[in-house]
């Protein structure tokens, strides 16, 4: 077939599973958050359980009117919330879902993924530049310092699954977590890195991962009762149904990447050959979902906290820890 | 002061035992903590009435709407007069009424022509219902009455006479 | 102190209750022009040019900074009733400012009030001293224009802008209340005489 | 004109402030209160408070106002805590006239007014949290909260605006009519046994709150060492109530100037030393356990009786000035009535008690960080009906 043509059918799948599962976890977020704090949530819409509340939200959405405010770089402006859906999906162009399938197989997945996420502060601060308003300039400045903060942790934590596995592409990743790692009688265990001593990297890519998300604890970005909604503030209509996709999206992405380079991706013990092909993006899914599960229920528990406690939090916790994880890691790899 | 005395004869110094002070502990248990509080919470039962389909029935003496008996209402205009708002508007004549029995006296009687209220204004205070003198004003739990528009929250006389259906009884006392 | 309104005076009195002497003593410790009781209520009259170092030194155990406010004593009356008696009335302002202790555990409070020329109203700022005092100022100033000479920021508190006039002075008519006839002007026939027996009979029993 | 070596040597790095309004509009300031703030990056280097969008002029309405309808006008001041605004002017019409309030009155009064501390409290409780960005026990508290309005709506018929006292008592009967008046208002049936329920889920809230909130890591970094007032200070800008005893002051009304029947009640007051915000929500959330031990209490000690004095149909008050002050939820709440004989008061001087306590935010918010503003702010506890009366 026409690689070009393979291509676009890969993507537009791809596309199409990735804001579907948006709209799966949007839905959970609404129905969890609300019964954590004791109430129903969803319930007319589609008929049982308010189903479809998410494609509800869409179509309210999608029908408001596109404004901009009179002094706003109607171009920037404009742009923003799609540097910031593009960097998001890009990410999963190199997720593999299976064995083969994956879109593109990059040598140097790991390295385009932590590339490309990190393109939407792009986008934040455009957006919070071009809004012409004070509370939108804040919090994009606040979702920079944030974004450069928590990338830091976020590669070093990688870094030392990368050591440990010895390959940068994803799928090379994740078939080294099905490799044989030790043999107990006739059992051939396979484990995924979370227990192979990258349980502190795992827990600083998850912070470092809800902090790139500006969701609560960290969501002083869009901050609703500092800074109204911060970079937010003056999007509306379609540009903001952009904007709370990607959030999701990307809330799907980083738990994807968690779930590929931590918890074994589409591996499961004792799926393998052409099983894994087909049964592969379930268990993934199903890895993403438990990931997403514990970051919207970290969101309706927590509060915020402060600015400066986020910086010192990344600065004097979790980069020397992330750290001294790399050199433990790289030294039991050298020793064993 | 002699109260200042009192306050100390009955021993009641400052206390400060601490009712809610966190013990000193491991970290980070307090987050653990509150997230098995949500989750504990999140597989109950919401405790929600399903409004638009399941009423919530209000205590009796729920200050909902005033109702009009006509009937008892002699136009005496003690609860236009008491509305601290101003928002009761009566207008009223006097007709002659035929005597009883044959012969007997002939006896003007009041009557009501125009009994609204601008709920818009009121504020519930319920002194008009205190100060009528003829039972003819009553409070009603009845809330589903929200408008549009303020103006339509002005209601007339016999919108008031519908509400007085759902008068409910008294409660009993407490002894 | 509950609601003994006026026993403890009836019963001494050719002696000074305990708050009296209270009063009595507060206004000797700070040189005041004199003291009032009624009802519970401690008041003490400050001279105008001491209003100031009064207020200042009385907050040596009366530490709670309370209130500061005024009353417009005044013959005419737009709104509600006027004074009891307007032949005899002094047409003044005063300013009050209430402090009260905390520290005792005990009820001392006091209203220091001092009396200001109704034409010219203008007293000493607090502010130098209690900051507290700024808002309960300007407060004071927009609704009753007087001026607290050292609080350099007497803009409107409550106000807009544009708004002319003192809203709190008796001579101020209240819109609300011109704008609308009184819907109990309508009579159909007279009111009720009231009854001579109270209105309540005692509710539960 | 200045040599050109100069110009170099004056220009220097400068970052410009920026002035920002937070509010009228905005989540975090309970209603209409702006705040003209300016800021230096996220540090406020001074601020304007602007009040008075909600100032509705109670004084001088009051002026126009009988006695028997000003309390109706006074519960809606700070109306989360409605009852209790009708104490301290109650009390006062009724020093001025000299009326002696039957006891079970006065026990009605009490329990109505705690029940308005609780409910006052736990709106508290559940909005300063969601400034802190945590949305949980909001709806947990309100959902408790509503337990307590029931109590309120199930004797007085109104959940926020009860209108409940009357001068000599409490409201007596349904109306004036030969029918209506043999309708007591007396506490219903079942009133007693379902405060008592209530009062065990208001502990149990208090105790999930320590799970949530106070127990919450993230919660004490926010919060403690946060917005320290000291005591000073709060004595200077007439802060009061909780505000005030989280700075180490133990002032309480109830005990340091008893009215009702506190007296006879055994209760702590709630203090702390540390003066910051977390010291302030603490003192909050003990306060609301200690005001359901007074309830239980006064359930226990009610007697029965008449729930109202004999008074004169048409009020009119003696000549003369009165003061009478509560221990409101959000601190010492007054009315310096001043009487001239007639139908209405000459003048009321409400002392509300928000309006003190925001006083002090010219002194304490500059040198802060935005983030703390909320913080800050939300502590003080404040409604701007409070504020703007």
């Amino acid at each position: 077939m026409n690689f070009w043509l393979l291509l676009v059918i890969q993507v537009v799948v791809m596309l199409a599973l990735v804001l579907t599962f948006s709209l799966v976890v949007i839905y959970v977020e609404l129905k969890a958050g609300s019964h954590m704090q004791g109430r129903i949530g969803p319930y007319y819409a589609g008929g049982k359980y308010g189903w479809a509340a998410p494609l509800a939200d869409a179509a309210k959405f999608l029908q408001k009117e596109d404004l901009a405010p009179a002094k706003a770089d109607r171009t920037v402006f404009g742009l923003a919330p799609y540097v910031v859906m593009m960097s998001t999906l890009a990410v999963f162009v190199v997720i593999p879902l299976g064995p083969d399938l994956v879109v593109v197989n990059l040598d140097l997945g790991v390295y385009f993924v932590l590339a490309i996420s990190s393109l939407s502060v792009l986008g934040v601060l455009m957006a919070g530049w071009s809004s012409a308003n004070k509370y939108s300039l804040l919090g994009g400045l606040r979702a920079a310092a944030q974004l450069i903060a928590y990338e830091l942790p976020l590669v070093l934590a990688v870094l030392a699954v990368v050591i440990q596995a010895g390959t940068m592409s994803l799928n090379g990743i994740v078939e080294a977590q099905n490799d044989v790692w030790f043999t107990v009688g006739s059992f051939d265990v396979s484990l995924p890195f979370i227990f192979r001593g990258q349980i502190i990297g795992f827990v600083i890519f998850m912070i470092a991962a809800v902090a790139e998300l500006s969701r609560i604890p960290f969501d002083m970005p869009i901050a609703e009762s500092e800074l109204t909604m911060g970079y937010l503030t003056e999007y509306s209509g379609i540009r903001f149904t952009m904007f709370f996709l990607g959030e999701y999206a990307s809330l799907i992405g980083l738990s994807a990447i968690a779930a590929t380079i931590f918890l074994g991706g589409y591996g499961f013990p004792g799926v393998s050959g052409d099983m894994a092909n087909y049964l592969g993006p379930f268990i993934l899914f199903g890895k993403i979902a438990i990931l997403a599960f514990f970051i919207i229920w970290i969101r309706w528990t927590w509060p915020r906290v402060r600015e400066d406690q986020l910086q010192s939090l990344a600065w004097t916790w979790l980069i020397p820890i992330a750290l001294a994880n790399i050199f433990v890691i790289a030294v039991l790899k050298v020793v064993l | 002061m002699s109260d200042n005395d009192a306050a100390q004869d009955s021993g009641r110094g400052n206390d400060r035992g601490a009712v809610t002070e966190p013990s000193p502990r491991f970290p980070f248990v307090g987050l653990l903590k509150g997230m098995g509080l949500t989750f504990r919470t999140m597989i109950k039962r919401a405790p929600v009435t399903m409004y638009p389909d399941v009423k919530e029935i209000p205590v009796p003496r729920a200050r909902g709407v005033i109702s009009l008996d006509v009937d008892n209402c002699t136009v005496c205009m003690l609860c236009a007069r008491e509305c601290p708002d101003w928002c009761i508007y009566i207008e009223g004549h006097k007709e002659e009424k035929a005597p009883s029995k044959p012969g007997g006296r002939v006896r003007t009687k009041s009557t009501l022509d125009r009994f609204d209220i601008d709920f818009g204004l009121c504020m519930y205070c319920g002194i008009c219902v205190e100060v009528c003198p003829f039972d003819a004003l009553y409070w009603t739990p009845e809330y589903e009455y929200s408008t549009y528009s303020l103006v339509d929250l002005l209601h007339n006389k016999q919108k008031l006479t519908e509400w007085l259906a759902t008068v409910p009884e008294p409660p009993y006392i407490e002894t | 102190m509950t609601d003994q309104p006026t026993t403890a005076e009836a019963d001494e009195s050719t002696e000074l209750s305990a708050l009296e002497q209270y009063a009595s003593d507060l206004t000797d410790r700070l040189g005041a022009t004199g003291y009032d009781v009624e009802f519970d209520t401690v008041r003490v009259f400050v001279e105008l040019d001491k209003w100031v170092e009064t207020i200042v030194a009385a907050r040596e155990d009366l530490e709670l900074f309370s209130w500061l406010s005024a009353i417009d004593w005044s013959k005419t009356t737009e709104v509600g009733e006027g004074v009891a008696d307007p032949d005899s009335l002094v047409e003044r302002f005063e300013v009050l400012c209430r402090l009260s202790s905390v520290r005792e555990h005990n009820a001392d409070a006091a209203i220091f009030v001092a009396v200001l020329d109704r034409s010219e109203p203008s007293i000493a700022s607090l502010t130098e001293f209690i900051g507290g005092a700024a808002w309960h100022e300007r407060e004071a100033h927009e609704m009753f224009g007087i001026d607290f000479v050292g609080n350099d920021n007497l803009i409107p508190l409550y106000l807009p802008d544009a708004f002319v006039g003192n809203p709190l002075l008796k001579s101020y008519p209240l819109i609300a209340r011109e704008v609308k006839p009184w819907p109990g002007d309508v009579d159909v026939e007279p009111m009720p005489e009231p009854d001579q027996e109270p209105a309540a009979d005692g509710g539960a029993s | 004109m200045m040599h050109r070596s100069e110009v170099a040597v004056s220009v220097e790095l400068q970052t410009p402030d920026m002035t920002i309004n937070i509010g009228p509009q905005h989540p975090s300031t309970h209603g209409v209160l702006r705040l003209i703030a300016n800021l230096d990056g996220e540090r406020i280097r001074d601020v304007e408070p602007v009040i008075g969008y909600m100032h509705r002029g109670y004084e001088k309405l009051s002026e126009v106002r009988t006695y028997a309808q000003i309390t109706a006008l006074v519960n809606r001041i700070d109306w989360v805590s409605g009852f209790a605004n009708e104490v301290p002017f109650i009390l006062g019409v009724e020093k001025l006239l000299g009326i002696e309030v039957p006891e079970r009155a006065q026990w009605i009064r009490l329990i109505l007014s705690e029940l308005a501390r609780i409910s006052s409290h736990l709106v508290f409780m559940s909005s300063y949290p969601l400034e802190l960005g945590a949305t949980t026990p909001l709806m947990h508290t309100l959902r408790e909260r509503e337990y307590v309005l029931e109590l309120i709506e199930s004797v007085t018929g109104g959940r926020f605006h009860p209108n409940f006292t009357r001068v000599g008592g409490v409201k007596p009967n349904y109306g004036g009519g030969s029918q209506t008046k043999k309708q007591s208002m007396d506490l219903p049936a079942g009133f007693f046994k379902q405060t008592l329920e209530t009062m065990d889920r208001v502990d149990q809230i208090c105790d999930d709150l320590d799970t949530l909130v106070t127990g919450n890591e993230v919660i004490m970094m926010r919060t403690q060492g946060v917005g320290v007032i000291p005591a000073d200070k709060a004595l200077e800008y007439g802060l009061t109530g909780p505000n005030l005893r989280a700075s180490g002051v133990d002032y309480d009304l109830r005990r340091d100037d008893p009215y009702l029947t506190y007296d006879q009640i055994d209760f702590n007051v709630v203090t702390r030393d540390t003066g910051d915000c977390y010291a302030r929500y603490v003192v909050r959330q003990d306060e609301i356990r200690e005001s359901a031990n007074i309830i239980r209490q006064a359930i226990d000690m009610i007697p029965a009786g008449p729930l109202m004095a004999k008074v004169p149909r048409v009020l009119k008050a003696p000549p003369g000035q009165v003061y009478t002050r509560a221990e409101n939820p959000k601190g010492e709440f007054g009315y310096y009535l001043v009487s001239e004989g007639g139908k209405m008061p000459y003048r009321l001087k409400i002392r509300s008690t928000s309006f003190s306590n925001l006083t002090i935010l010219p002194w304490i918010l500059p040198g802060q960080l935005v983030p703390d503003l909320v913080a800050i702010l939300g502590s003080l506890d404040f409604v701007l009906g409070d504020v703007d009366r």
